[in-house]
């Protein structure tokens, strides 16, 4: 019995894993969706989010933890451990593996539309200096967070800048580039990149991968300056109401026959082990799950990076 | 009589009157629509199909928002009515009240502030005091802000209703809570009850406060509705708006008609 | 006046805020009295009633019912019904439910409840009506069903605000017969508020003229109209003349005054206590006009000429003054005096009446 | 009955303290609190919030006059005004022909106007978000007529979105305000030799300035708050003062910011119905 | 008669819908005529006024003005003022303003629409009012500038629909005389609209009474009054006794006719043609009681007494039926016949109209 609250990346998790999952423990399951870290952070912060397990990315991880938000639910001791790719555990954003178990990993890059934009795509001048062809056919998420990632890797620009002058110059770009976005939203990017609406759009690798396999013309691009990398666990929110059923959950959903659902499913990388046969993403059908280019990982800002991250992205929206 | 000496009628009004209805129901009309198309992306016509309604119907997560956001909004209704109830029964009937006009304020103060600032406010509150229950934090706020949606049609019923009508029943030997029981209530009540469905309605809908409070679990429909909007729209969504548009215009009908009888009667 | 005391009202003032509506009014109604409270709008007639009911609590002063004191009860026990002004029948009610409330709250059971009500929807002869609602009657029949349902717990007294008022003309007028014939029937005191004068002067035992939130006159309606204590009772009540007057001599309730057209008059005067000026009051239906004149005679021309149907209103100038003078239209080819004519015109001493300025 | 003067209002005064007042209370202390670098609050005192609202430090540490937010609170008061403003000149003649018809179909019309009031407020403005759409109805009839760009993310759409939501709270007043209007008034003008145009300028408009006034601060204080049409009409990039105070308690993370421009606009509003209140009370004086 | 036709009404009918609000009505009112339009609610009054403003269109008929046939013209366009039933002065405007107002819209130039103003003010004595809104007069005071703004534009004709009848009674009966008086003064044509017989015949010069969408009888008050020409009028002017009679022979205007108790009187009569039955009316004040019985005597009992001040009106049970008498209360203590008592009563035959059944 009992009810399981999931507040995860939109449209993410598997709707036939949670069916089953329900089917074998009788808990109920309420999937809510964010569309950026932030969010997840905000709803933590204000304190009794009802949430039972959330799923920020690495860094965002890292902040939660040291502001306190989290469970600690002895990862390293948790059936599911024992499934994770070894090159995920005991990463910087939770050293001791107390906190978290990976869901997902991947990439933050841009993806075009291939029937309106034609040109090159291997490089973030593409999307950061738009040519004719793509002017006010651009859009961006609706957060910072990789964004400005992205901007620091075309500007060659090191990720958590506490340098005043070096952030200006991000906030040049993206201010420069402000007159051809048509929308800095983070939602609906599906509808919006897929019918056309924009011809280029901020986006991540899997949600890129599945809209192309659903037969709209797109494609993810490999910037030669490199793409944002990103890892997404399972955490459990302090103050949970059902952690047991939580960390049950995470097993569940960790399970190799699982994983590979969801793999399947999610269409972004998977750091825990799946069933290679029966995976359905290879180099040669999903490019986009196999970048040619340099990836780098978001990084937890100091409080200072982060006031300037900030300070970009405000002073961009205002 | 022929329109030409008729001097309350105005060339053009009438003109423009059709066009605002048609611009009126045209969105709604579209949503209907293309809730019946069969392709994934809802502007593009691609045949008719009635499976997002059968996709609808299935969607526990829907109905798992539609009961949360019914369960808020008869609490809410409830506690809102009584409580506009008994302040219009105070606020009518005693004309020499101190601080009437004041308390006449307080009870509308949510419709004079923007409702981002409520439930910033609210949010912020029930934060620092950790009230953490979801479903109450939502049946508290919305109470609140329901609160002048139920007093108004209540407080004009009670204002229109002359006070004769209580003192003829004290008259009559009615001790002043059978008065009211026997004779205010009844007369009133197409007033409480368009009162009860104003503030139904106004919970069902909300969205702001819901989406600034709402916790795991505790998914209320419109915020239900915006994160399938932020997700990506299928016709699914039309057709779960439609049915919304369904359910919202027979409430209202209702709702309309008793009102329009009891004034008829009254 | 060997009847009981109904009602007594007791030096009873009421203020609201700084307004004096009533301003210590003091008196008695018997039982069995058709009483009438007559006096223009605002004057505080319904103030009055409204306290007689418990509606409203005097300033100072008591009222008692019966013998007992009221003013701190509930009005819901108070042995006194009201007729109100727009009836304030319940609506959601058919009319049986209207006359059976006050009985079922006064713990009536049901068999001598249902007995009572035809006896009242009998009586005010609207028997077949009795399962329609109020908004399905007409203004005459919500009237009659006040009525009952305000007799029906056996009041001792029935209080009526402007209960005509609602009716038309004709309706009002056949209404009147009803009410007082309904009061005599039942035997109950009537308080009756009105502020049409015709209204008055037809059903009352007595009347009690309100003027300025005080009582200005208490009479029998022909005291009220014959003999007005004060110019506002005289011009209040009909229509009449007033002329400038000297009194000579005062001895007791009449006087001998001398008009300023040089007539001595000895008649009935009121509140003159010795010589001085006075205004003589004389109605224009008690002025005869040539054939009819007799008395003290006077010449004027005619002015003004209204012919109303069944009198004639001259405007006859005299030394004395602009008179009005009405003269019955007894023929069918009635007399009639054309604008310029020369009238004589008279009176009798005790047609006029002095009061003090 | 006497205590219950007194009891009958504790419940109203009770929720509306609780939810509003101390609410709002803290929401003054927050604006004046630090904010912290992910988020959240410090309690202290400080201006700094609303000094971010005139000023910003710019890239080399100067604190400069930034008319930015400035900007938003113009934009935010402009369509709010825009909105009032189409919503009255929509409101007149419709109320109007409502308003002069029989009874039953007065009911009928005033039950039309309502309706779609009574559709979830977000199901409105997404049918607006399909229509203006690219593929949408308008959306391709604008493209067809060579329209430059989408319809949509502009401030024209929020317009009409937001016309949309708040019509129905200006045409019931000024109908009730037309309703009001004694007919014979018109026949008045026309009798005194005032053409319709006339009676319609000189005394209809001024006897239904009541009804648009009450109308006017049912759409204007809403529609300053707004916050589902910016975020979904105008694509985010359109910031209104909502949209600011929602995105500082969300992604921005700058909860004393958030509650320094939510009291802006709180006092914004209060200002409003201050200047209604004096307009009320000078005519009543008049009169 | 030598005057010129200000308004000719020619078979006008007029429909809502199925219904027949007036049906084939003719009639002519003269320059500088106080004509009134007397009737039951219902009886189509206004609907007549409202077409002569032009407010409504006649179903058949043509309407002129001065001899101009102006069925077609549109209310601000003909040169008739109105006065309404609630005055309808603009609310928002000034009295200036409100009499102003068409002025302007005639296009008078600004100086001559502030003399014009100004002496409207002073010609209903108005004049220190001229900055107040409506709001701030009394209902006499709003009736009064409702006619400064009617009169402003000089008007051949004014329409007065019920323009007393929201007053109350004294001040009804004192703004008679003013309204007649100003008729006088500018000798402009009024149209007057009333259900009250005692405003109409104060005033008129004639009367029009319709009665069920068609005229009964236009004439002079005392035409109306004495001599009307059926049931309807005489039943809805005043008050009378109906008595069974059966026509003997006809003469001309006069009819020799038998009544049910006995006795054979020549009078008046009114749309007979031979033998047959017929209707004898009496009115209450041409009867006299005891001293003043004269004519056809009649003995019977008193029944019911109501004293009105001026006159008491008698009940009396006589072997012609019920009659109802009224008696002039000439002098103060004026004899007053108790009920039970048995009393003569008198009428002369040309105070009884023959009228058919
Ligand atoms: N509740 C009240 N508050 C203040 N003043 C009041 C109140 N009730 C009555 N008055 C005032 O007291 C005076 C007397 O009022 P009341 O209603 O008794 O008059 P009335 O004689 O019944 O007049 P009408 O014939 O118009 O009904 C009026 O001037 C009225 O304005
Ligand atoms: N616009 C209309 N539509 C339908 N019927 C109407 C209309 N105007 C008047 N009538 C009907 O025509 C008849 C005459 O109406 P009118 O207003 O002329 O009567 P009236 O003599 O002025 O009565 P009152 O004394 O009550 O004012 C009434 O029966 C009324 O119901
Ligand atoms: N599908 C969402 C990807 C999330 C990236 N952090
Ligand atoms: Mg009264
Ligand atoms: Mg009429």
């Amino acid at each position: 019995g009992g009810t399981l609250n999931l507040y995860t990346w939109s449209d993410s998790i598997s709707p036939d894993l949670i069916k089953k999952f329900e089917e074998k423990t009788g808990i109920t399951v309420n999937v809510d969706g964010f569309n950026s870290n932030e969010d997840a952070l905000t709803k933590l912060q204000a304190g009794s989010s009802g949430y039972d397990v959330v799923t920020p990315s690495q860094h965002f991880v890292k902040i939660m933890i040291e502001q306190g938000l989290l469970e600690d639910i002895d990862a390293k001791d948790m059936p599911a451990f024992a499934q994770v790719d070894d090159k995920w555990k005991n990463q910087w954003w939770d050293p001791t593996s107390e906190y978290s178990i990976p869901l997902a990993y991947g990439t933050a890059g841009f993806t075009v539309n291939r029937d309106l934009y034609k040109g090159p795509v291997d490089s973030w001048s593409v999307f950061f200096t738009p040519g004719a062809e793509l002017k006010g056919k651009i859009a961006d998420l609706a957060a910072p967070d990789e964004v400005v990632g992205a901007a620091e890797l075309f500007l060659g620009v090191p990720f958590c800048s506490e340098d005043k002058a070096e952030m200006k110059k991000v906030y040049d770009l993206l201010k420069a580039q402000k007159p051809d976005v048509a929308a800095y939203s983070s939602d609906n990017i599906e509808n919006r990149i897929g019918s056309g609406e924009v011809a280029a759009h901020f986006w991540w690798d899997g949600n890129s991968l599945k809209t192309r396999r659903d037969g709209a013309n797109i494609e993810y691009a490999m910037p030669k300056e490199g793409l944002v990398g990103w890892l997404d666990s399972f955490v459990v929110p302090k103050g949970a109401a059902n952690v047991e059923a939580a960390k049950a959950f995470i097993d569940f959903m960790s399970e190799e026959e699982n994983a590979t659902v969801q793999y399947n499913y999610y269409a972004h990388s998977s750091p825990v082990k799946i069933d290679l046969a029966k995976a359905d993403y290879t180099p040669e059908n999903a490019p986009e799950l196999f970048p040619t280019v340099p990836v780098t990982f978001s990084q937890a800002c100091s409080p200072a990076a982060q006031d300037l991250v900030t300070k970009v992205w405000t002073d961009l929206l205002k | 009589m022929s329109t030409q000496h008729d001097v309350r009628h105005y060339p053009g009004a009438g003109l423009v009157t059709w066009a605002f209805f048609l611009w009126l129901y045209a969105p709604i009309a579209v949503v209907i629509w293309f809730s019946f198309n069969e392709n994934r992306l809802v502007s593009v016509w691609s045949g008719f199909s009635t499976k997002w309604y059968a996709a609808a119907l299935e969607n526990d997560a829907l109905l798992g928002a539609l009961r949360t956001s019914l369960t808020v909004a008869v609490t809410a209704t409830v506690v809102a009515t009584l409580v506009a109830l008994s302040a219009a029964m105070v606020l009518t009937r005693h004309a020499d009240l101190k601080f009437r006009r004041l308390s006449e304020t307080v009870v509308n103060l949510p419709l004079l502030l923007p409702e981002i600032v409520i439930a910033v406010a609210s949010l912020i509150l029930f934060s620092q005091i950790g009230f953490t229950n979801g479903l109450a934090r939502l049946i508290v706020a919305h109470s609140a802000f329901c609160t002048p949606f139920a007093f108004l049609p209540i407080r004009a019923r009670l204002a229109g209703m002359s006070a004769d009508y209580e003192e003829a029943a004290q008259d009559l030997y009615a001790a002043p809570f059978t008065a009211f029981r026997r004779v205010t209530f009844p007369l009133i009540l197409p007033g409480v009850f368009a009162g009860a469905m104003l503030a139904f309605v106004i919970s069902m809908d909300d969205f702001i406060t819901s989406n600034m409070l709402n916790t795991g679990g505790t998914t209320t429909l419109p915020v239900y509705i915006f994160s399938l909007i932020k997700k990506g729209t299928t016709p699914e969504l039309n057709a779960i708006s439609t049915l919304l548009i369904l359910a919202s215009l027979i409430i209202a009908t209702l709702a309309l008609a008793i009102s329009a009888r009891a004034m008829r009667r009254g | 006046m060997t009847r009981g005391k109904a009602v007594e009202v007791f030096n009873v003032t009421k203020r609201f805020g700084d307004y004096l509506a009533l301003d210590q009014v003091s008196f008695t109604i018997h039982e069995n009295e058709f009483f009438t409270l007559l006096g223009p709008s605002g004057c505080g007639k319904t103030t009055l009633l409204r306290m007689i009911a418990g509606f409203e609590t005097p300033s100072e002063g008591a009222i008692s019912l019966f013998g007992t004191e009221i003013a701190t009860l509930p009005p819901h026990k108070r042995h006194v019904n009201t007729v109100f002004q727009s009836y304030a029948l319940f609506p959601h009610m058919t009319l049986e439910q209207n006359i059976a409330f006050g009985l079922e709250n006064l713990g009536w059971d049901k068999a001598r409840r249902q007995a009572r009500v035809a006896e009242m929807l009998e009586m005010v002869h609207m028997t077949p009506f009795a399962r329609r609602r109020p908004a399905q009657l007409s203004g005459g029949q919500r009237q009659r069903i006040a009525l009952a349902r305000a007799l029906a717990p056996e009041p001792k007294v029935l209080l009526l605000d402007e209960p005509l008022s609602a009716l038309d003309l004709k309706l009002r007028q056949a209404m009147r017969d009803e009410l007082r014939e309904l009061q005599r029937m039942t035997g109950i005191t009537f308080i009756f508020v009105t502020h049409d004068q015709d209204e008055a002067l037809d059903m009352s035992d007595r009347i009690c003229v309100l003027g300025k939130g005080q009582i200005q006159q208490i009479g029998t309606p022909s005291e009220i109209y014959e003999e007005p204590e004060n110019r506002f009772v005289a011009d209040f009540i009909g229509e009449t003349n007033f002329l400038e007057a000297e009194v000579i001599a005062v001895e007791g309730a009449t006087a001998r005054v001398r008009t300023a057209f040089g007539f001595e008059i000895t008649t009935f005067q009121k509140g003159l206590t010795g010589p001085g000026r006075a205004t003589l009051s004389l109605r224009p239906e008690k002025i005869g006009m040539e054939d009819q004149a007799a008395g003290n005679l006077l010449t004027g021309t005619v002015s003004a000429k209204n012919y109303m149907g069944g009198y004639t209103h001259y405007t006859v100038d005299t030394p004395a003054g602009v008179l009005r003078v009405s003269r019955r239209n007894a023929v069918s080819q009635a007399q009639s005096y054309e604008i310029g004519r020369e009238v004589r015109l008279g009176f009798r001493d005790d047609s006029a009446r002095v009061l003090a300025q | 009955m006497r205590g219950f003067r007194f009891w009958g209002l504790v419940p109203a005064w009770g929720l509306m303290v609780a939810t509003l007042m101390v609410p709002l209370v803290i929401v003054a202390l927050v604006s004046v609190a630090e904010r912290g670098a992910y988020g959240g609050f410090a309690w202290a005192f400080t201006l700094e919030p609303y000094k971010e609202i005139l000023f910003s430090e710019d890239w080399d540490g100067n604190l400069v006059f930034d008319p930015k937010y400035l900007a938003i609170i113009g934009r935010t008061l402009a369509l709010a005004a825009a909105t009032t403003a189409i919503c009255m000149a929509l409101a007149l003649p419709v109320a109007y022909v409502i308003a002069t018809r029989t009874p039953r179909m007065k009911a009928a019309l005033i039950y039309l106007v309502t309706l779609p009031f009574w559709v979830s407020m977000i199901v409105r403005v997404y049918a607006w978000l399909i229509i203006l759409g690219n593929d949408g109805v308008v959306g391709r009839a604008w493209a067809a007529l060579g329209g430059e760009g989408t319809l949509l993310f502009t401030s024209g759409a929020m317009l009409v979105g937001m016309v949309y939501s708040y019509i129905p709270l200006m045409v019931l007043p000024v109908f009730a305000a037309i309703e009001k209007l004694d007919p014979a008034l018109l026949e008045a003008g026309a009798d005194l030799y005032a053409s319709r145009w006339t009676t319609a300028r000189r005394v209809i408009l001024p006897l239904t300035w009541p009804g648009l006034a009450a109308g006017a601060i049912l759409v204007f204080v809403p529609a300053l708050g707004t916050v589902l049409e910016p975020m979904l009409l105008g694509g985010g990039k359109q910031m209104m003062m909502g949209t600011l105070i929602q995105s500082q308690f969300g992604g921005a993370r700058n909860w004393p910011f958030g509650a320094a421009v939510a009291l802006v606009l709180m006092a914004m509003v209060v200002l409003v119905l201050i200047a209604n209140a004096r307009r009320a009370m000078r005519k009543e004086a008049r009169a």
